[in-house]
């Protein structure tokens, strides 16, 4: 087989390599089955199915011999010929008898449905196409005018503008907390140290003791001053709790909301 | 005296625009200048009589007035082509693979590049529909109801424009098709 | 017959040419076609003829041909144009600082620059309350009686058309719309 191909190359280097092109040139297996069709110069409808068939498994198998790399496609459409072949040859041959009609009608189908598409590409081709023959005028005249004398001011714009800017501004205010002159657990703290380092506070004594004496340059109302009073204990409490938990002093409470009292630790 | 004004203007518009312009475009532009009256059901009779008239005095001339993609628009006269196309530069005619994928998607569309596959018999080389896409002649329209959801496609006015015709309906039909006569249509 | 056909091409090559094409371009292209002869002293005056032809045909139509910067190009009439124009209206915006301004004007006027200043917290560019001037949305409405005697200003007649409003009592309230707005206080 080798022998046979490289002996066919030799001899017919030219015609092959022009065969090979040729074969090249058709888009696809049922292209080429339609040029051949084409040659039998008949209305596609009376044409020689097994005529058809038989060109192009010649041209398929001469194909072969030359290029065994022959596409898939290629392939599969000569199987299946081969097989519409072999129905048509040997009627009285138990296979399916419709299914070789129906074989036939797809193909001829599918060969009117490329040769109308083939027409009508030719058809296309054959217009004077624009860009190609027809052209339009090579430059356009712009026939707008651009009217700018109104003013682009709605309701909704107005708001806006209103409102954004008064946010803004609302916004560049500073904001601070008003301080409220109560007694904090740093300035307990503070007052507890300093207390309890002196020698004149032995043994226990009552929390309250420690508590801040205040004198307030402006008048509160018993309600404020309740209110400051409960924030300088609970801040006394806080700091005793503090220096309790580092051990300087001790804290005790007999009883439920009872008095709280407190002790320097001793040193020993 | 008033119809020739009517007449300059409608030449004049159609001149300067790029794309074919409809007749109910150009009735508007008549209405807005009182040329014309406001809801008349002869407008649109009128405008055709006009633009007739005008296609007549182009007739057997250089330029042309030609009824395109559902518009009116100026071109050159195809049968001078031979005589001002060398002149100009010109891009190349598509191959061969794809006009027919554009007959193809004419004739079938919307369809998917598996129908124009099957009925050519070959793949089709992604190329080959970015080159349409880019012409402008072809166009997405969706996408099939199938697994995969593969993209249709369909033409564009371009298209209509690139063949110079004025409707789908003037691609040639079937029948005229169909027969055992080699098709030969040469207008040029 | 060789003459129209002269005219047809001169006709449709000026047409389809993105540039006015001169006299020179046109008689090469005619040579080239053997339509005239080579190197012939009357090829200019022949070619001269064709486009006085030409232009006199198009005489009173809506197109004319014209010698523009030392070629000839297709125009439309100048006497349709105004026909064919159409009019984009693209109104002016206001820039925010003027917005701004008219607005405080509206709500707080008669007002003086010195309060519009306060409000806004920065200095009024002269330039503002001119343009807003210019536009006719504000006037002035006399002097305040303090030291300076500064103008006061408030809005115009047609600043309530361009809102749409009939008076000034259809604006949306001051309280309503500054109900969110922390710290508010009226400096005026």
């Amino acid at each position: 087989m080798d022998y046979v191909v490289s002996e066919h190359h030799a001899e017919h280097d030219q015609e092959e390599d022009s065969f090979v092109v040729h074969l090249e040139g058709f888009e696809g297996p049922l292209d080429l089955l339609l040029q051949l069709a084409k040659t039998q110069k008949v209305d596609l409808v009376r044409i020689s199915i097994l005529q058809l068939v038989k060109q192009y498994l010649e041209i398929i198998d001469s194909a072969k011999r030359i290029r065994l790399e022959l596409a898939a496609d290629w392939l599969v459409m000569a199987a299946w010929l081969a097989w519409l072949k072999s129905c048509l040859l040997l009627p009285e041959k138990p296979t399916d008898p419709e299914a070789a009609e129906q074989a036939i009608d797809v193909l001829h189908e599918r060969l009117e449905a490329l040769q109308q598409i083939n027409r009508v590409a030719q058809w296309m081709q054959n217009r004077p196409l624009w860009g190609q023959e027809v052209f339009g005028r090579g430059e356009f005249e712009d026939l707008t005018a651009i009217d700018s004398s109104g003013i682009l001011l709605d309701m909704p714009r107005f708001i806006n503008a209103y409102l954004t800017m008064r946010r803004r501004q609302a916004k560049k205010r500073e904001w601070s907390v008003k301080r409220r002159p109560y007694w904090t657990v740093k300035d307990a703290l503070n007052r507890l140290r300093r207390l309890l380092g002196k020698d004149d506070m032995p043994g226990w004594q009552f929390l309250e003791v420690f508590l801040p004496i205040f004198t307030s340059e402006t008048i509160l109302s018993p309600e404020e001053k309740r209110r400051q009073w409960k924030a300088a204990l609970s801040g006394t409490l806080l700091a005793g709790l503090e220096l309790a938990k580092i051990g300087q002093v001790q804290l005790n409470q007999t009883e439920q909301f009872g008095q709280i009292m407190l002790k320097v630790q001793s040193s020993e | 005296m008033k119809e020739n004004l009517v007449l300059s203007i409608i030449e004049a518009f159609i001149f300067a625009q790029p794309k074919p312009v409809t007749e109910k475009v150009l009735i508007a532009l008549l209405q807005q200048h009182h040329l014309i009256e406001a809801d008349n059901n002869e407008n649109q009779l009128y405008i055709h009589h006009c633009l007739t008239s005008l296609q007549n005095h182009y007739a057997n001339r250089g330029i042309v007035l030609c009824q395109i993609a559902d518009g009116w628009q100026f071109r050159t006269a195809s049968d001078i082509a031979s005589y001002i196309t060398q002149t100009i530069n010109r891009p190349k005619r598509l191959t061969r693979s794809a006009m027919e994928t554009l007959a193809i998607i004419a004739y079938h569309q919307p369809c998917t590049r598996a129908d124009i596959e099957q009925i050519r018999g070959v793949s089709l080389a992604q190329t080959v529909t970015d080159h349409l896409l880019e012409m402008g002649l072809i166009t997405p329209k969706g996408h099939k109801k199938v697994p995969g959801r593969p993209t249709l496609w369909g033409t564009t006015p371009a298209f209509l424009e690139y063949l110079g015709i004025n409707d789908l309906c003037d691609l040639p039909k079937r029948e005229e098709l169909l027969g055992d006569i080699p098709y030969q249509d040469n207008p040029l």
